[in-house]
């Protein structure tokens, strides 16, 4: 359903993607792991064009996008088709949650106010938040904040939607009840591409698993053939530091 | 029509008076923040009556026009004086009384009333778990202002500063109706001799915008050097 | 100073009835101000060619020069400039002229209270419009603005409460408001009364800004509900 | 508030040829008695005669309107104005720039106004030494003290300055109670009345100077200046301008010999 | 070494704390545990005088403090023997590292630049921060920051340090760098106070765990005791929570 081509990004002459290619199907969720500084998140940034690429091609089944002669109005096609859901929620501050959900409904999409209204409360609900329509995002706790900003995303009806780290700003009782909601999205078949440091929670519900390191994919595969028959050197090496004196223990209900 | 001569004959003779103004704005303007940043605390804390009291002087002193305080002052001040040298016996002159005194005061005290607000907002930009850590470690709350809330606000407040430094030196021209000869003056002044009010004013406005320029770099280096080490 | 409240009652309808004027003034002369200094920031913002540059000339100058020289160039230099090009100007109204004036100084001036407090807008904010397919302009009047505003408002306040007292240059130009029926008074009894007539000015113009702070009291109340605070008490 | 906008009616239109020139004209828009409103409306003693003048013209008819003094030369010297009048003595700078009219329009008195303790003062080489009030720096009266003190240098007078602001009767209350000494200025701001009106204990001497006041006329006009000359002069040999002294001034300035 | 007696605190009429008694012996590691707005970051802030309790009383072995006749010299001299690491490290953000450090010391303690200099450097290098003395708070990651703000408050050599959730705004690489400062610390023998949501590492680390809910002690004893032989139901039923279906890995050096 997505492929990424070739994909170069350079800062200040510091190339930081090495020319990525991934396959996403409809229905997958993807999990991006690896290293700091890797490039994780400037890729994720690219596929929404947030980030300009140098070089490379972004197709979807039926539109192709090269980013070496990109137009304006195809910028908008890509980002209509694709959901970002941000590390920090970046929920718009001067709005309350469901009017959050509503404005690109509204802005972007051209719906109806009482369409907009109806489908933020549907996605609302499905985040577990239908009580806290009214609340400004100060209001919110930052688990709260997050899963508004997945509505957002939801409610765009997006072909794939982007997480890019969604639970590391949070308070560590907060972080279950955000992987629960992302838990049940990929469940109800949305294509998912997740950066995550959530190392089980990545092996549940991927249904792939990409390990990068330096700019490039070093493997992909399903959780299984990663976590525990990896073939890589490197991979092994970087999931053995996840095994600490100290582990951490979240919530869930 | 425009004689370039007596152009630059009026730029060099209205320099003269550019340190006497720049001085005098700038001991208005240090005056104006020192009352200012008692009104702030006044107002931050809460005290009292006090607080009251300086709410009604803000508003008044920010809602008129400063030629009707400056007039007000000029009869009012040595009166004042007069009242309180009475009280305490000492002698006291009104009709020796220099206006420059009178301008650096009711001035002083008239654009107080801005920069308490300009300090206002540098403290709301100074986070309260900056406070909090000073107290944590045993500072006093005077201990605290001085050394680590005022040092970041001043970062906020600078660019505020420099503009109400203009200010200041464009509202000294005000000043002249008592006598005390600013930048504008000295152009009317210069005018006055040669009736040529095209070439003064138009010196006049040269003099200023150098002048601005010129502050605004000094200012802009300034707070680039303090802004690096936050 | 003795005061002379009898007098002071008795001047004040000639005060109210150049309010009209004076509001009208303020109200044109802050609205369209306004409406500049959001298109003077949009291009230093945006770092359009050759008009940025000019742009902060411009800036830099009206904000070091004083009202009273750029309303005496607006007023004798404007009409030389346009007939240059064709324009005749010369049976504009004074009142024009200063609204111009004013519009020309606050254009730069509240250029100065928007740029500064667009920048504080969080980068976030502006990508997570860019993510949901916002359009530029959308972005800017859904997302960025409301948000710029309750950080712009005690700024615009100080404005607000200069422009009040800037509207003193119409009697410059001959143009009778609050100022110029105080020296109206003050010339006709050859100015034996003038602490008087000075103080009832200072009620007047008191009276205006306390209700041009109330209604950016009001707006600052509107927006603070998503406007977290720091600051020195808690 | 018709006086506002600057434009007053051109005058007795019905007198004029139908293709009358009009002229801009500036006058100060609150210097009692020269030219200040009236309930509303605008006169003194300038724009009487203006009116006047207009109505004996029949090319010309004048666009009388107010504004700063500042504001008034720099109009004439941008072509924004034709004519300004203010009392404006002759010198020869201006002499120079403007067309000034042969015929002048009036005279200013100079007068010098003291406490008891300097009732001595006289003339203008008294006032050497002496504390005066400030001087306004866009009047004559700063041009006259300049040049007594140049050609003087002996006996010089110490000269203040200060603007436009504090009003006659602010300066004449401060010389009255000893602030200065001395305050020198034209006759004709109302002094007088100020004088009797708030009972101050002031001595008027009798004028040290009689100057002779013009219009200004921008250079490019010489009908218009031999136009106005000649109606100055009819003016004056009717009478209508000592009556209009009389009624703004208390007295007929004409009657005193011009001093130079 | 110092106990806390009957203390008490509202706010807008709604009792926080609901009269807290808790003694610590000089050495103690203590750790508080408990559900999200039970009032442990207010119990820490009281004992810090940061929050104002509306009556109780604290004391150590030679000074006493009770709430209701406080005086301005009591609070400094109590401020002067506790030390608190905030949760957002609160560092002067006008100050580089060292100075941070040397800051009170300066200032309240009176101490000479010379003594505050190697004071600083000293405890710098416990933090293992020896590097980065004239680095800007803005210049350093958050685990480097915490671990200033802690050599902040180890240098004024207080005889309690407070620690409020000192990992829980850090990234999850760099929650190990805290943790293992803050063991070794507890190892040198300083007594700490702490709220912590490791639960893994406060079982480590602590001599005692002090079980809150609703602004009352519901059980207190030693970490074995607490977290394999509870004898409150509370108590189980709070743990249980812990044992989710994601566990969340944390690197460590
Ligand atoms: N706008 C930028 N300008 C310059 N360098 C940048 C920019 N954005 C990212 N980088 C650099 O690119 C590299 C990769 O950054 P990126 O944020 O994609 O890493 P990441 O894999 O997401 O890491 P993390 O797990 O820490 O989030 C880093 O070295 C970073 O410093
Ligand atoms: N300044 C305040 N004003 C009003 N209520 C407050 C204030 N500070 C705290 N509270 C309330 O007191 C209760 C306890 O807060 P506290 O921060 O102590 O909880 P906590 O146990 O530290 O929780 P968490 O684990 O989430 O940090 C909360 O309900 C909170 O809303
Ligand atoms: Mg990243
Ligand atoms: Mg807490």
């Amino acid at each position: 359903m997505l492929a990424l081509k070739n994909i170069h990004k350079s800062f200040n002459d510091h190339e930081i993607l090495k020319g990525i290619d991934l396959k996403i199907n409809k229905g997958d969720v993807v999990t991006i792991i690896g290293p700091s500084g890797t490039g994780k998140t400037t890729l994720l940034r690219c596929v929404n064009y947030l980030e300009k690429p140098d070089e490379g091609e972004i197709a979807f089944s039926d539109f192709q996008l090269n980013y070496q002669s990109v137009k304006r109005k195809d910028i908008l096609r890509l980002r209509r088709r694709t959901a970002m859901v941000f590390q920090q929620y970046n929920l718009f501050k001067n709005k309350t949650a469901i009017e959050n959900v509503m404005e690109a409904q509204i802005v972007v999409q051209k719906k109806s106010k009482k369409a907009a209204y109806e489908k933020s409360l549907e996605e609302l609900n499905r985040v577990g938040l239908a009580d806290k329509l009214d609340a400004y995002p100060s209001q919110l706790s930052g688990g709260q904040q997050q899963r508004v900003s997945i509505a957002r995303a939801l409610a765009m009806e997006p072909e794939i939607i982007l997480f890019d780290e969604p639970t590391s700003a949070l308070d560590p009782e907060l972080v279950g009840e955000v992987l629960n909601v992302i838990d049940q999205i990929a469940r109800s078949g949305v294509t998912i591409l997740l950066v995550t440091h959530e190392m089980s929670f990545a092996q549940n519900i991927s249904t792939k698993i990409v390990f990068m390191d330096q700019g490039k994919i070093v493997e992909e595969g399903p959780p299984s053939q990663i976590f525990n028959h990896s073939r890589e050197k490197r991979t092994k090496e970087f999931l053995s530091h996840f095994n600490s004196n100290y582990t951490k223990i979240t919530t869930a209900k | 029509m425009f004689e370039s001569n007596i152009f630059f004959q009026d730029f060099s003779g209205i320099l003269t008076v550019v340190p006497y103004t720049l001085g005098l704005a700038l001991l208005i303007l240090i005056l104006g923040i020192l009352i200012g940043g008692i009104l702030t605390l006044i107002d931050q804390y809460k005290i009292p009556f006090l607080f009251q009291v300086a709410a009604v002087c803000l508003s008044f002193l920010r809602g008129t026009p400063l030629l009707v305080q400056l007039y007000l002052a000029y009869y009012g001040m040595p009166k004042l004086i007069l009242f309180f040298a009475g009280l305490l016996n000492f002698k006291f002159d009104p009709n020796q009384f220099d206006p420059v005194i009178t301008v650096i005061v009711s001035y002083s005290i008239c654009f107080s009333a801005f920069q308490s607000e300009i300090i206002r907002g540098a403290f709301m930009s100074v986070s309260y778990g900056q406070i909090e850590a000073a107290h944590s470690l045993g500072f006093s709350s005077v201990q605290t202002l001085r050394r680590i809330v005022i040092p970041q606000a001043i970062i906020e407040a600078l660019p505020n500063f420099l503009n109400s430094y203009l200010t200041i030196i464009k509202s000294l021209s005000l000043a002249f109706m008592v006598s005390v000869v600013d930048i504008l003056a000295k152009a009317k002044l210069e005018s006055a001799l040669n009736f040529r009010y095209l070439e003064s004013f138009a010196a006049a406005a040269a003099v200023y915008w150098l002048l601005c320029a010129m502050l605004t770099v000094v200012f802009r280096r300034y707070e680039q050097n303090i802004r690096k080490k936050a | 100073m003795k005061m002379d409240f009898g007098y002071m009652i008795k001047i004040l309808p000639g005060f109210i009835s150049v309010l009209p004027l004076t509001l009208v003034v303020i109200l044109c002369s802050g609205l369209f101000g306004f409406l500049l200094s959001v298109l003077v920031t949009g291009i230093r913002i945006k770092r359009v060619k050759i008009f940025s540059p000019l742009m902060e000339l411009y800036i830099s100058f009206t904000r070091s020069t004083p009202i009273l020289l750029q309303m005496l160039l607006v007023y004798y230099g404007l009409p030389v400039v346009l007939s240059l090009i064709g324009i005749n100007i010369n049976n504009w109204s004074g009142t024009l002229f200063a609204i111009a004036t004013l519009v020309l100084h606050n254009g730069a001036f509240l250029s100065e209270i928007l740029r500064p407090a667009y920048l504080a807008v969080d980068e976030g904010q502006k990508e997570a419009a860019d993510s949901l397919g916002f359009t530029s302009f959308q972005k800017l009047t859904r997302i960025v603005f409301p948000q710029v505003l309750p950080v712009a408002l005690p700024g615009l306040g100080n404005a607000l409460i200069y422009l009040i007292q800037d509207t003193s240059i119409l009697f410059i130009i001959g143009v009778v408001d609050i100022m110029g029926t105080a020296n109206n008074l003050i010339s006709n009894d050859f100015g034996s009364r003038q602490i008087d007539v000075f103080l009832t000015v200072a009620l007047i113009y008191w009276a205006i800004s306390y209700m041009a702070d109330k209604f950016i009291k009001y707006f600052e109340r509107k927006t603070a509900r998503y406007h977290l605070e720091n600051g020195l008490t808690r | 508030t018709n006086n506002s906008s600057g434009a007053s009616q051109p005058s007795s239109a019905s007198s004029k040829s139908s293709s009358a020139k009009t002229v801009q004209v500036a006058v100060p828009t609150a210097e009692k008695p020269l030219s200040y409103s009236e309930n509303g409306k605008l006169t003194g003693y300038e724009v009487e005669i203006l009116r006047k003048v207009d109505a004996k013209l029949k090319d010309y008819s004048f666009n009388i309107q107010s504004v700063s003094s500042n504001a008034q030369q720099i109009g004439l010297d941008t072509g924004k104005y034709d004519l300004i009048a203010e009392g404006f003595f002759k010198n020869p700078v201006r002499a120079q720039k403007y067309l000034i009219p042969n015929e002048n329009d009036g005279a200013s008195l100079i007068k010098i106004y003291t406490n008891d303790a300097n009732k001595s003062i006289a003339s203008l080489s008294d006032l050497s030494g002496k504390r005066l009030t400030p001087v306004d720096a866009n009047g004559g009266i700063f041009n006259i003290l300049t040049a007594y003190n140049t050609q003087n240098p002996s006996k010089k007078i110490d000269i203040p300055t200060s603007d436009t602001g504090l009003s006659t009767a602010d300066r004449l209350k401060e010389v009255a109670s000893g602030k200065y000494d001395a305050l020198i200025l034209p006759s004709n701001l109302g002094e007088a009345q100020i004088i009797k009106q708030l009972n101050l204990k002031i001595h008027t001497s009798a004028p040290v100077k009689v100057i002779p006041t013009y219009f200004l006329l921008s250079k490019k006009d010489e009908q218009l200046k031999e136009a106005v000359d000649s109606a100055l002069k009819q003016l004056k040999s009717d009478g209508t301008l000592s009556e209009l002294s009389k009624k703004y001034y208390g007295e007929d300035v004409f009657q005193y010999k011009i001093t130079n």
